[in-house]
């Protein structure tokens, strides 16, 4: 157990560093710390030409395997990466989803031919991912999948049905989508999973606006959607499993880049407080006090699921991580806001005034999307403290 | 000593429900909230006018009923419940009030019976911070500077705003459409109530509405006062909060159960009532206070209680409401939202929970 | 809604305060402020003493009909009695429970003989009562009794089975019993509701030794104990419903003179706060002003819940007062003690600071007996806010 | 950078987990409660001789094993679960820390190998108010005044105690039983840690242990790693609460069901497992901090927040271990208010979260 640095670890996150310094600047200076939840739709256009500028100089997909094309970085220098990008102001990547979620889903489900087609275009910075679980129905009770699959004459799926909570499927030119190919089950199995781009009649998108007057999240609707035959990933009745492994990714090194994030909004917060004379209030003080203190927990928490090795998710410090960064992010938005007082009332034209503003709203959704404050607590005292489960109704 | 309302304060509170039931429901809210002025005008011309709430807290004297703080109290209840977006706040609560406290006889008699009657809106500014300067003019006074967080100004408000003249501290009203004004309103997160800053420019207005042996006295009491109908108002929406929430877990389902049976669920939800029915104690209390014999040292202390519980109980509320509404509680189309974003503007109107508290502090200590 | 006082009401707070004044003083001096909660084993003798004191004065009972032996005060005039009592550092009452509980279920529910046999004693502060209704297995779920009753060959009662959290055992004459009369019964039919002795063979008392190393709670054992034929209350099968009735009577007016206990409390951490210099510090004067806002809500409420008449437990109010009060005063004690810092740590000499070592530890109960924080919140989820009832196993 | 522990670490961890389970139970703790030194001889033998504890953050070169923070912290989570009543703390963690961190050559070679060897119990101050006052009397000096908040001083301890000198504060060797020393002790309501305070009058001693060039350095580092410790131990108290707290709950049935299948008391014990689980890496990666090569205001914010964080912990853990127990949660005879005693007693300990979040805040802001 030691924090020390090796010299080449040194010298690796001089060298993101170095990078960052020489690109994200000209025409991209305007990214700096732009793009996170709550500012998506800050200059998409340009954060797409972005991530081609990334994969020019070979920083897209870090993790994955060479032969796939990317860079097979240690788990280390990748979490060296992540943390060097963010503490560069490296914009929200809108390439996330492939790089993060789909991509090596397909490394690990998919075929030959699946790969060859999709996984280049990810890396290159020229395909972009999104998608389709959830459902009104299906929130919290993820399994209940009422959206249906079958396969029509021409041997393609079709698909109909409702997703919602697509984040980024404005900016996106595929959607991956659970959908019931075996009617009349339920749950977790008869589900196929299903590669669909999104640019085909049958498909509608209608962006879901929050409180915070973004619009980062969309309902998609499908009518007879196809999918090509070629395009469903492992076998029908699979799509549970290629879904959850595909979660499992998600819980990734990326996480210690989110954290150079909240230290960068934390720093904007303790800007503000300077600026307008909150630094002195004992009350601000100690909350700010607290805010660090969490980033530090958070970050040894992530030390420790990564240093867990392959049963990390096993570990109570996985299981209480999504539930610890959320409530603290939320906690944060609730403290820069009364650090900014009447400051915060109105719409800043200040990015680093509006950027706190966004932190307070978008926060709220942090506790909610991807398994609710209170789904993460079932989980933690029936799968962490071995209590009894709660019985389905 | 009577805690209990009277037959005419529940006549009052009743017909308060069911008017803004009807005339302040969601969609009538999200109209007014894309209005420039931020209400609607039938609305405004129904309270005046119609229902006369403008008149409940204004001396008979003045054309009034010559109720008080009780009755507007419960007024503002229902108005909060409902969210209700109108310029009945700074008209009757902040303005009404100052006048009513602190005003000369002379103001009192230009102001009050127009008010009561529902054709004069008053806009009144909300911040501490004074930059204004009041310079004598003849009979008239010329006014310069800036009016800050003037709430609800319109171009037909009479505005009411307080400036640093040679002799003290004076209470002015100018029309706002007096050569010199300009009204820049922005519309903030919480799009329900506006405030503007309002420039001064050689001003001139012949009306200082100030009586210098009520000010001190006044002064603190119209502010105790503001902040309880603040309060109530908080209270009202607090108590929507979890009226939205308990209706909308009672319906939705997951897991094959309504998310309502979970205990976890009823548990955050029963802290909720605990927390608002606490609160209403707390509201209800220091308006009888008002009401009552209590010197303004207490009413004070009662009020900055009510305004600091009332603040953080509407904003764990909203935050709860959001929550337990899981997905749709953070989208634009339900009405959590609404009163997340009310719930943390009016935190620091006339005092943040914090600063309320330090001033408790500083009598208890 | 006024809270000013009539001239009538002013003139009998003056009598109250004076009597007191005149009353609580010379040997009964040492009582001030003492023998409340976790502080009942102060001067028990004494104490009973000044029961008689008060008795002499015509201060007990103050609101039972005169036909046996009361005041009949009106509300408000309780109020003010137990107000005025509290408010000049009237002891913790060793009757309260003959007075506060079973002499009001008696009056309602005892017949003519028991009402005769019971009530002077009572109203004279020569006998004392206590509660035997806690069963291990029937802390939450009260109505789980274990403990049998049977009729005798001699025609009277034999108990048989153990009671628990029975507080001022030590110190009573009498306890009052629910007992199981119909064996094989369950919940809250086939109970009996009987008056027993507690100096005789087969009924033996264990204290309790609490965190606060205090021991006003004991153990009840019953074997083969005697109750007179005469010494039911009601019928046999009624036990559920005079103990519920007595329940009810216990939230009664005698809650403003337990605020004044409160505010007293208060006064303490006041006066410590400014002998050891924690008025500076902001934290602590945030939570001074939070303590005081709740003593004011409590105080609010009470006054709702009086005015509120006959069916003033379905308020809302009603149902919320146990909870309040009781996290309020949890959170009381834990600001004593950061007020108090290390002089915390060790039982102090100085009752004034003892008074807020034992306000800390005692409190802690406060959040469980009567209705534990959580059957709280059940039933005001399901009584006041109509949410499905938690199904039984 | 490795976050994972050594496989000695390892074994350390578990065979202190076994020592204790088996000698630290409830009846040894209530045992060692009711002694008048507060732990029982035989146990803090097999501590220092047997099991080699005391050796482990001891330089090789003074007779210990020469291993670090992460060790020693390790040792202090197991103590902790078990509420070891033990001089190790003040002998360790304090006294051998201090003599580690800013003692002289000569004073580590003096007094480290029997602390090693677990001969020698060192009795130190965790008050940070100084009123003691150091002369020099030929080559010796004398020492008079108050030492305050000293743990664990026993008959034949040595006290390491700073006092003001002419040249600045010092640190001072003194054998609790030289003429002049008067030991006071009151057993507090956590009766599983003792504290004197120590009256010195004209006491002589030669041993002054301060080396002025590691005082700068050495002085924070000290009081770092003891706050690292003592959050260690309050780490495995919290973690002891919850797993007393899911026992009970498995096993207690009420309305027929085993009260652990209750959601809302799911939700509390997952709550507190969030928090415990947050502490640990918060505790393990000060630790990690103090074994790597962090510079002392690193440290110093490091362990302050391990300390701060720890404190809350434990105390809201302990409570709810009592509030889940219900009834027998607040009698003496379970142990959850064992608990809930060191929680308050140990918060205040070498600063409470506030002030230590206030030294926090004072660098960041």
């Amino acid at each position: 157990m030691n924090l020390n640095e090796s010299p080449e670890d040194k010298a690796f996150r001089e060298e993101v560093a170095t990078w960052m310094a020489e690109h994200l600047v000209g025409e991209y200076e305007v990214l700096k710390h732009r793009g996170g939840p709550g500012d998506e739709e800050a200059y998409p256009e340009l954060r797409k030409q972005w991530e081609k500028e990334l994969a020019a100089g070979g920083w897209t997909c870090v993790g994955w395997p060479k032969e796939y094309g990317g860079r097979e970085l240690s788990i280390e220098h990748q979490v060296i990466y992540h943390e060097e990008y963010a503490r560069a102001g490296g914009p929200g990547r809108v390439g996330h989803i492939g790089e993060g979620l789909i991509g090596p889903a397909l490394i690990a489900f998919g075929n030959d031919a699946q790969k060859a087609e999709f996984l280049p275009g990810i890396v290159k910075g020229e395909t972009y991912w999104c998608q389709g679980y959830s459902e009104p129905s299906a929130g919290s009770d993820l399994a209940n999948i009422q959206t249906k699959c079958w396969v029509g004459d021409d041997g393609d799926w079709r698909v109909s049905g409702q997703k919602v909570w697509t984040s980024l499927a404005m900016d996106s030119d595929w959607i991956f989508v659970i959908a019931r190919c075996e009617q009349g089950t339920k749950g977790r199995h008869g589900l196929a999973f299903l590669l669909m781009p999104l640019d085909q009649p049958g498909v509608t998108i209608k962006p879901i606006h929050q409180i915070s007057g973004s619009a980062e999240f969309n309902e998609v609707f499908f009518d007879e959607a196809v999918a090509k035959a070629g395009h469903i990933v492992g076998e029908p009745g699979d799509g549970w499993k290629v879904a959850m492994g595909l979660l499992e990714a998600e819980r990734g090194v990326s996480t210690l880049g989110q954290q150079m994030h909240f230290a960068h909004e934390l720093d904007l917060i303790i800007k503000a407080a300077k600026a307008n004379g909150q630094d002195r209030n004992p009350l601000i003080r100690d909350r700010i006090a607290k805010a660090w203190s969490g980033l530090r927990v958070l970050r040894y928490n992530a030390l420790r699921m990564l240093s867990g090795g392959a049963d990390v998710a096993l570990g109570r410090e996985a299981l209480i991580y999504k539930y610890y960064w959320s409530n603290w992010h939320r906690d944060l938005g609730e403290l820069a806001m009364d650090v900014l007082g009447e400051q915060g009332d109105v719409p800043a034209e200040d990015f680093d005034i509006l950027r706190l503003q966004q932190v307070f709203f978008f926060s709220r959704a942090d506790t909610i999307y991807a398994g609710t404050n209170e789904i993460q607590l079932n989980i933690m005292a029936e799968r962490g403290l071995g209590l009894p489960r709660e019985p389905r109704g | 000593m009577d805690f209990s309302l009277t037959d005419d304060q529940i006549m009052i509170r009743d017909a308060a429900q069911d008017f803004l039931a009807d005339k302040s429901d969601s969609g009538a809210v999200r109209r007014a909230m894309a209005t420039h002025d931020g209400f609607e005008p039938d609305v405004w011309a129904a309270i005046g006018a119609e229902l006369g709430w403008c008149a409940v807290a204004v001396p008979e004297a003045h054309g009034g009923m010559g109720m008080g703080p009780v009755e507007l109290m419960l007024i503002q209840e229902q108005a909060g419940y409902h969210l209700l977006c109108s310029p009945f706040f700074s008209t009757v609560c902040l303005g009404a009030t100052l006048l009513n406290s602190l005003g000369t006889d002379e103001s009192q008699s230009a102001l009050l019976p127009a008010v009561a009657g529902g054709e004069l809106k008053l806009a009144v500014s909300m911040s501490d911070k004074l930059q204004l300067k009041a310079d004598r003019l003849g009979e008239n006074w010329s006014l310069n500077g800036q009016g800050l967080q003037v709430c609800d100004a319109v171009n037909d408000s009479m505005l009411l705003l307080f400036a640093r003249a040679a002799d003290g501290v004076g209470l002015f009203a100018i029309a706002a459409n007096t050569p010199g004004v300009t009204l820049s309103s922005q519309t903030g997160w919480d799009a329900t109530r506006r405030f503007s800053t309002v420039e001064l420019d050689n001003v001139v207005t012949p009306m200082r509405c100030d009586n210098p042996g009520r000010l001190q006295q006044g002064g603190p009491r119209a502010t105790a006062l503001a902040r309880l109908y603040i309060a109530a108002e908080q209270l009202g929406a607090a108590q929507r909060c979890l009226d939205l929430t308990v209706a909308y877990i009672a319906e939705r389902k997951q897991f094959g159960r309504v998310i309502g049976s979970f205990q976890a669920i009823k548990h955050r939800c029963a802290e909720m009532m605990v927390q608002i029915e606490g609160l209403r104690s707390g509201v209800y209390g220091a308006a009888a206070q008002a009401a009552s014999d209590a010197p303004v040292e207490i009413l004070n202390m009662e009020c900055a209680m009510a305004k600091a519980l009332a603040s953080d109980v509407l904003f764990h509320c909203a935050g709860e409401a959001i929550q337990l509404h899981g997905g749709v509680g953070f989208t634009d189309e339900y009405d959590p939202g609404l009163f997340f974003k009310r719930a943390r503007a009016s935190k620091t109107w006339l005092g943040t929970p914090e600063q309320l508290r330090e001033e408790i502090a500083g009598v208890l200590l």
